[in-house]
C-alpha cells in the first residue's frame, strides 16, 4: 500500500459488534491514503458499518480513528469527536436527502459559513455538472431514483471535507451518466485530494476510478492492493466469484519456470495443461484458478502465430444465447465457460459438437488459494 | 369586551411560552437515551389528572406570600404574583404543559434517525439540525401542541378563577365571564358570548389550519382514502 | 368626595344581584365605583389568606369571615353579618307540579324525579336544605331524588335546565332575571338553622375608609331594603 | 376510596371510547383529499375553547327533556341521562375529544406514504393497512391521545360537576371529592386525597410509557442526545 | 415483437404528466407478453413513474391499462382499480420494506389467504434462496443495503401476482449474489410465466435475463424487440451511450453490398474504410457508428489468417491503466478508444507511438442515426 510522506491520511483500527448481533463483527485495521480507494466485498460484508464508524455514526466497541495527526475516536482515551465536528462528507446508501427541502436546498444544507454568493454559485456548478439544475426546485418524493442519487452525491461534494465516503454511490445510473459522473468525481479527486472511500459492487467503477482497492469480506479486510492485485488475482474463492469470474478450476502445480514468471499446473483430473503466473507454491501444491468468461477466445481453426501460450482443444457442448452475448460451454477434458458475440458465432459457425480451440493467454490465468 | 381580548392575549401568550420551553423539555425526553426517561414522561402528564381548581389552589399556595414562588416574585419584583396577569400565564402553562409537550415528543420521536445522521455528516450541529430538520418535519405535532395549547387555555377557568381571583379587567378572562353568568342563569348573555368565542376561535384555527395545509400539503398529499 | 376610587368587592354568588344594585347605588351617592367579583366564597378565602386585592368580602355563611378575622386578615372590628339567606322551593314555568299551592308534598309527586340542592358538605344553602327536609319529615323519602351542585346556583341550574324537576334554592336567585318566571314556594324560616352570612372589610384593603363607608351603606336603611328586596332576611341582632 | 374507583372507570371507559371512536375520525382527516377539511380539523378543536362547567352547561340542555339527546335517551332506555354514569361518559368524550384526535391526525399524517403504497401493492386492503402498518408505526400517538384524555377525564371536574350532579358512588368522581374538600377548608383531607390520586395516576402512566419504550424503543433509539 | 395467442398479456397505453411538473410527460403505449420485458432508459426516463401507473399508485391523466381481458384502468370510462385489487407486485426502486416489522414478517405481508403451513413453508423456502434466512428476525433497520434488497425482492416474489415490476432489484448486490438471485428469477419466471417489467441500467443483467427490452426516453417508447436488436443497433445517439458504447463516430456510406448483408462506410474525414451490418441507407448517407471498446481487438504486427474483415492500421496515441483494464486510444486517421488487457499490453509491448493494427468485427459496428 503506497504511503505519502506527511499528508493526512484516514487510519482506522476498530472493533464492532452490533446490538444484539452475534455472528457478525466487524474487525478491521486499515489506513486510506489520498485518493480513492475502493472497497469492495460482498453484501453484508461489513461496509457500511464500517464508513458508519469512520463518520461517526456509529460508536465502534473498541480501537482508534484518526485523520493525520488529529484523533477521532480513541475508545482508551474515551475519546469520541461527534460526527458534526469530524468534518468528514459521507453520501448514504439509502441517501437520505431531507424530504422537506428542495433539491437546492438540500444540496445548500452543508454550506453555511460560506458568502451568499459563493455558496449560489458553488450550488449552480454542482447542479450543472450532476445535470439537475432543472430539478432544484423539486422535492425529493418527485424526482427520480437516479435523480435523487445524483443529488445526494452533490449535496456531499459541495461541501470542503477531510474525507469522502461514497457508499455505492452510482448505483441505479445509466452507464452515460455514470462515465459523467465518474469524470466530475477523477476531476474532483484531482483537485482535492484527500482520502476517499469509495464502495461499490461494479467492477466498471473499479477499472475506472480505483487507485487502491481494499477487499472485505465478514468484518474482515481479506486483501488490500492495486485493484488488479485484489481483484483480478484474488485470494479466496468468495472473492473470485464476486469479482466476477465464471471459471475457476481446482488444479495441481506440475512444476516452475520461474525465468518466464511462470508455472504449469494441470486443471482437474483432466490431461489439460497450462501455464499461469509464477506464485509462492511448489510441485504437487494444490489450488484453483479463476479464469474469465470474457478473457476466453474461441477459434475455430488451430491459431496460428498467436503470442497465447495456452491453447486448448476443445469440443462445444452447449450454446445459448443470453441477449447480446452467446455463453459457450466448451469441453476439454474440464468444462470452460467462454463468452462470445454473436457475431463470431456465425463467423466461425460454432455449434454444439463443433471442435474448437480455446486461447487463454497466461495473465488471465489466476491462482486463488 | 374587554375579558375576550385579555383572553387572547392569555392564551397567545401561555401558547407561546409553552412551545419555548415544551421543546427543549420534549426534545430532551424524545431522543435522550437515559432508561429512566419514562418516569419524567409521567410527570409531565401529571398536572392533568388534578381538578383545576386544585391545581390552582396549589398554585394559589404557592405564588401566595408565605409560597416560594410568590416570596421569590416578590423579592424580585417587589409585588405579589397571584392575582396578576403573569400569575395566571405562570399557572397556566404548568397546567397546559403537557398538552404541549406530548405531541411534540410523539412527532419529535416519528422524524427518521437517517434524516438526523445525515444533518450532522453535513456538519451540522445539534441546533441546526434541530431547526432545519426536526422541527419543519414535525410540524404536525407543533401545530397540535399550538392548538392544544392555546383552546385549552382559552377555555381554561379553574385555575385561572383561583389564581386571577376574577378581577375585572386583569384576570377576569372570557371563559371565567361566561361562567359568571351562567351561574347567575343569564343565560341569554352567557349564549351571546359563547357563541362569540366560539367564532372567534373558530377563524384562528381555521387560520392555523389552512396555513398549515398550504406549507405542509404539497409534497406529502399523495395517499388518499379512495 | 372620592372620585375616581374603586373599591374592589368579593361576593358569594347568591348576592350577586343584591349586591349590584347596592354597589350602583352607593356609586350615585359617593362617586366610588364598586367592583363586583362573585364566586364561591371557600375561593375567596383562600384567595384573600393569599394576599387578594378585595377590599370587602360578602360571604355567603358566616364561617369563613370569622376564620379569615381569626387569621388577622379582617380589619378589626369589622366583621358583621349583613344578611341572612332564604330558601324556596322552585320548579320551572312549564312544570305541571304546583308548587306554590302544594309546598312539600310537590317534592313527593311522582313527575319529580330529581331534586337539585348546593351540596351540603360544603354549601350553607344545601345545610339549610336538608335540614328543612328532614324538619318537614320527608328527607328518608326524598334521599334518592336529590342531586347537588356544587353550589346553590348549579343546583337552579339543574332545575332549570329541566334535568331536575325541582330545586331547593335560594330565594335571591329565584328572584333573579333568569329564574324569576318560575314558581317558587317559601320554605318558613323556622324550618332550618338561619342561613347567616358574614361580611367584613379585608385588612389588605387598600382604601379602607371607602371601604367602611360601603359596610356602613350596606347597613343603613336603603342597603337594608335592597337586601330585602332581593330575598334576604335582615338579622334581628344588628 | 369509591371516588376513586369511579373516576378510574370513568377515564378507562372515556379513554376507550374516544380512542375507538377518534381513531377513524382522525384518520378520514390524515388521509382525506377533500380541500375543506381543516375545517372539520377545527371544529373538532372548538370543545376545548368553552369553559368545562359552560360545556357541561349546554350538555346538560342537550340531555335534558327538551334537549335532543335526553329525548333520544329517554325513548331507548326509559330514562334520563344526566346525572347517570352514562351521561358523564358521553359529556366526558365530548370534552375530551380533541385530546385524543389531535395526537392521532398529527401522527397519522406523519407516516410515510411510500409504505401505505408498498402495503396496497401487496394486495392490503384499507383496514389490514390501517391495522398492520399505519397503527404500529402511529404507536407514539396512539399512546400520547390515551394518555391525554385519561389524564384529563381524571381530572376533569367542571363538565363531571354539571352534568353527574355530585352523587356518591354514581358521578362523584375524586376530582369533585378534592374540590370539595378545598371548598370545605379540609386540606389536610384535600392533600391526602391529592395525593394519593397523583400516586396512582403516576404508577399507570408510568407502565403506559415503560411499555410503550419497550415495544417502540429496539429498533429506533439510535440517535440520541450526546 | 412476439405476441402469444391467448394469453393475459399486459397493455398499457397511457398519458401522464405530474402536477406542477411541464417538462416531462410520459405517453406510452407497449404490450408487455409472458416472460421478461426489460424497461431500459436513461435516469428520469419515466420508468419508476410507467410503473406507478400500472400498479395502481398513480393515476394516469388519460388511457387504458388491462391484463388480458380485465380492465385496470381506463379514463373514458372512469374505471380504476385500487392497487390493492389489481394483484401485481411492484419492488420498488425505494424498497419501502416496513420498518417495524421483521424481515420474516415483511415477507409474510403479502400471504394471507393462506394456510399457516404453506406460509411458513414458502417463506422460509425464499429466506433460503435469498440466503437471508439468518436475517429473519431483524428488523430493516439493522441489516445491510444488499440484504434489504433481497428482503424487498422476496417479499414481493412469494405473492402470485398476475403481473411483476421490478424497479432495479438488483442493484447494490455483488456479482455472485446476483448471478444466484438471477438464476433464481429465471426458475421463477420459467415456473410462473407472467408478464414481468423489468428496471435495470445495467447491461449485463439485460443479457442474463431479457427475452425482450423496450427502451424508453424522455417519457417516451423509443424501440422495442430483442435486446440486441434494441441495445446493440441503438437507433439514437443517447441510448448508444447509456448502453456503453464508448466509440460514436461519424460515417458517410460509401456503397452496399447486399448479397454480403454489408455495406462499406468512411469514418469522419478520415481515409478509413470499415464493412458494417447491411441498413436501409443508400450511398452518400451520413449517420453515426457506435463501436465497444471491449470490442476492438490490438494486435502488434498486422494479423493474417482472420476471419475478422477491418483491420485498421494505426498510431497508440495514449494509454492509460484504469484498474483492471487499460484504455488506449488509437489514431487511424479518426481516433479510436479500445480496452485492453494488461496482459496484452506487456506481451505485445504496446507503448504510445507504437505501430498497432485495430481489429474489428463487422458485426460490433452498429449505425445509428
Ligand atoms: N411526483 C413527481 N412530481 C413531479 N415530477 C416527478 C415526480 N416523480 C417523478 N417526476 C419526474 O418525472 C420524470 C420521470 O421520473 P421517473 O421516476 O419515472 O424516472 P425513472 O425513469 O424511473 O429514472 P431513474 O432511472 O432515475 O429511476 C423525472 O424527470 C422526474 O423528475
Ligand atoms: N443496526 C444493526 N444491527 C444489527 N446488525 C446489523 C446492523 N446493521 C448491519 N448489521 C449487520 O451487519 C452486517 C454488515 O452490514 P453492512 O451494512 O455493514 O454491510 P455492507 O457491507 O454495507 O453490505 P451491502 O453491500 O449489502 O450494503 C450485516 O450482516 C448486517 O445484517
Ligand atoms: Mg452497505
Ligand atoms: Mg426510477
Amino acid at each position: 500500500m503506497d504511503r505519502e510522506v506527511n499528508p493526512p491520511v484516514l487510519a482506522v483500527d476498530i472493533r464492532k459488534q452490533h446490538r444484539g448481533q452475534t455472528s457478525f463483527v466487524l474487525d478491521v485495521s486499515l489506513e486510506v491514503s489520498l485518493g480513492i480507494t475502493i472497497l469492495f466485498g460482498p453484501s453484508g460484508a461489513g461496509k457500511s458499518t464500517l464508513l458508519d464508524c469512520i463518520a461517526g455514526l456509529v460508536r465502534p466497541d473498541a480501537g482508534k480513528i484518526s485523520i493525520g495527526k488529529s484523533v477521532l475516536f480513541d475508545s482508551t482515551m474515551h475519546f469520541d469527536v461527534p460526527p458534526q465536528k469530524r468534518r468528514i462528507a459521507y453520501v448514504f446508501q439509502s441517501l437520505a436527502l431531507f424530504p422537506h427541502l428542495t433539491v437546492e436546498k438540500n444540496i445548500e444544507y452543508g454550506l453555511r459559513d460560506i458568502p451568499e454568493e459563493d455558496r449560489r454559485a458553488c450550488v449552480s456548478e454542482i447542479l450543472g455538472d450532476f445535470r439537475i439544475e432543472k430539478l432544484k426546485n423539486q422535492k425529493p418524493a418527485q424526482i427520480s431514483g437516479g435523480e435523487r442519487q445524483r443529488a445526494a452525491l452533490a449535496r456531499s461534494l459541495v461541501t470542503a471535507p477531510r474525507v469522502l465516503l461514497l457508499d455505492e454511490p452510482l448505483t441505479g445510473l445509466d452507464a452515460e451518466l455514470k462515465a459523467a459522473i465518474v469524470e466530475d468525481l477523477r476531476a474532483w479527486n484531482a483537485a482535492k485530494r484527500i482520502p476517499i472511500l469509495y464502495v461499490t459492487h461494479s467492477r466498471d467503477e473499479v477499472d475506472a476510478l480505483g487507485e487502491r482497492v481494499i477487499a472485505v469480506d465478514n468484518g474482515r479486510i481479506v486483501g488490500h492492493g492495486a485493484p488488479m492485485d485484489v481483484l483480478d488475482a484474488p485470494r479466496r474463492k468468495r472473492l473470485a466469484q464476486a469479482a466476477g469470474f465464471e471459471n475457476l478450476l481446482s488444479a495441481v502445480v506440475l512444476g516452475l519456470r520461474e525465468a518466464d514468471g511462470v508455472m504449469r499446473v494441470r486443471l482437474g483430473d483432466s490431461r489439460c495443461e497450462i501455464e499461469v503466473p509464477l506464485a509462492h507454491a511448489s510441485p504437487g501444491d494444490r489450488g484453483q484458478i479463476a479464469i474469465r468468461a470474457g478473457d476466453i477466445l474461441l477459434a475455430s481453426e488451430r491459431p496460428r502465430g498467436l503470442s497465447a501460450r495456452n491453447i486448448l482443444e476443445g469440443r462445444i457442448a452447449s450454446l445459448e444465447q443470453r441477449g447480446g452475448m452467446c455463453v459457450a460451454r466448451v469441453d476439454c477434458g474440464v468444462t470452460f465457460v467462454a463468452h462470445v458475440t454473436p457475431g463470431a458465432v456465425r463467423e466461425l459457425e460454432l455449434a454444439p459438437e463443433k471442435q474448437v480451440w480455446l486461447v487463454l493467454k497466461t495473465h488471465s490465468c489466476h491462482l486463488v488459494d | 369586551m374587554s375579558s375576550l381580548a385579555l383572553s387572547f392575549e392569555l392564551a397567545g401568550c401561555v401558547a407561546a411560552i409553552l412551545l419555548a420551553i415544551g421543546t427543549p423539555v420534549a426534545y430532551w425526553l424524545a431522543y435522550s437515551n437515559w432508561r429512566g426517561k419514562f418516569l419524567l414522561e409521567s410527570i409531565v402528564a401529571l398536572p392533568l389528572v388534578l381538578p383545576p381548581t386544585v391545581l390552582g389552589f396549589y398554585a394559589l399556595l404557592a405564588m401566595g406570600p408565605r409560597g416560594p414562588l410568590g416570596r421569590l416574585w416578590m423579592a424580585l419584583f417587589g409585588h405579589g404574583l397571584a392575582f396578576t396577569f403573569s400569575g395566571l400565564v405562570i399557572a397556566s402553562v404548568v397546567y397546559s404543559f403537557p398538552f404541549a409537550v406530548q405531541p411534540l415528543i410523539a412527532s419529535f420521536e416519528a422524524v427518521d434517525r437517517k434524516l438526523l445522521d445525515a444533518s450532522a455528516v453535513l456538519g451540522a450541529g445539534k441546533w441546526r439540525t434541530f431547526r432545519r430538520i426536526i422541527l419543519p418535519l414535525s410540524l404536525p405535532g407543533v401545530v397540535t401542541a399550538l392548538v392544544l395549547s392555546f383552546a385549552h387555555t382559552l377555555g381554561e377557568f379553574g385555575v385561572v378563577l383561583m389564581v386571577g381571583g376574577n378581577l375585572a379587567g386583569v384576570t377576569r378572562t372570557v371563559s371565567i365571564d361566561i361562567y359568571d353568568r351562567v351561574q347567575s342563569i343569564e343565560y341569554r348573555a352567557a349564549n351571546h358570548l359563547a357563541l362569540l368565542l366560539l367564532g372567534i376561535s373558530f377563524a384562528v384555527l381555521c387560520l392555523v389550519y389552512a396555513v398549515n395545509r398550504c406549507v405542509w400539503a404539497p409534497a406529502w398529499a399523495r395517499w388518499t382514502v379512495k | 368626595r372620592a372620585q375616581g376610587q374603586t373599591l374592589r368587592v368579593a361576593a358569594a354568588a347568591d348576592v350577586k344581584f343584591a349586591m349590584e344594585e347596592l354597589a350602583a347605588q352607593f356609586e350615585s351617592m359617593t362617586g366610588i365605583k364598586v367592583d363586583i367579583t362573585t364566586g364561591s366564597s371557600g375561593n375567596f378565602f383562600a384567595q384573600i389568606q393569599s394576599g387578594a386585592p378585595f377590599d370587602l368580602f360578602f360571604s355567603a355563611d358566616l364561617q369563613y369571615p370569622q376564620k379569615l378575622e381569626a387569621a388577622g386578615f379582617a380589619e378589626p372590628g369589622t366583621l358583621f353579618e349583613y344578611a341572612q339567606g332564604q330558601i324556596v322551593i322552585w320548579t320551572p314555568p312549564d312544570s305541571t307540579v304546583e308548587v306554590t299551592k302544594q309546598g312539600w308534598s310537590a317534592l313527593l309527586d311522582s313527575r319529580v324525579q330529581k331534586i337539585a340542592i348546593a351540596n351540603p358538605e360544603v354549601a350553607p344553602y344545601g345545610r339549610a336544605a336538608v335540614s328543612a327536609l328532614k324538619k318537614a319529615g320527608i328527607f328518608e323519602q326524598v334521599k334518592t331524588k336529590l342531586v347537588y351542585g356544587e353550589n346553590v346556583s348549579q343546583a337552579a341550574q339543574f332545575a332549570r335546565s329541566g334535568n331536575a324537576q325541582a330545586g331547593i334554592i335560594a330565594h335571591s336567585l329565584a328572584l333573579s332575571p333568569g329564574m324569576k318566571d318560575g314558581k317558587a314556594w317559601e320554605i318558613p324560616a323556622g324550618m332550618h338553622p338561619p342561613i347567616e352570612q358574614g361580611a367584613l372589610v379585608a385588612n389588605n384593603a387598600k382604601n379602607k375608609a371607602a371601604a367602611l363607608a360601603f359596610l356602613n351603606f350596606v347597613k343603613s336603611s336603603l342597603g337594608r331594603k335592597t337586601l330585602e328586596k332581593h330575598g334576604f332576611a335582615i338579622p334581628a341582632n344588628r
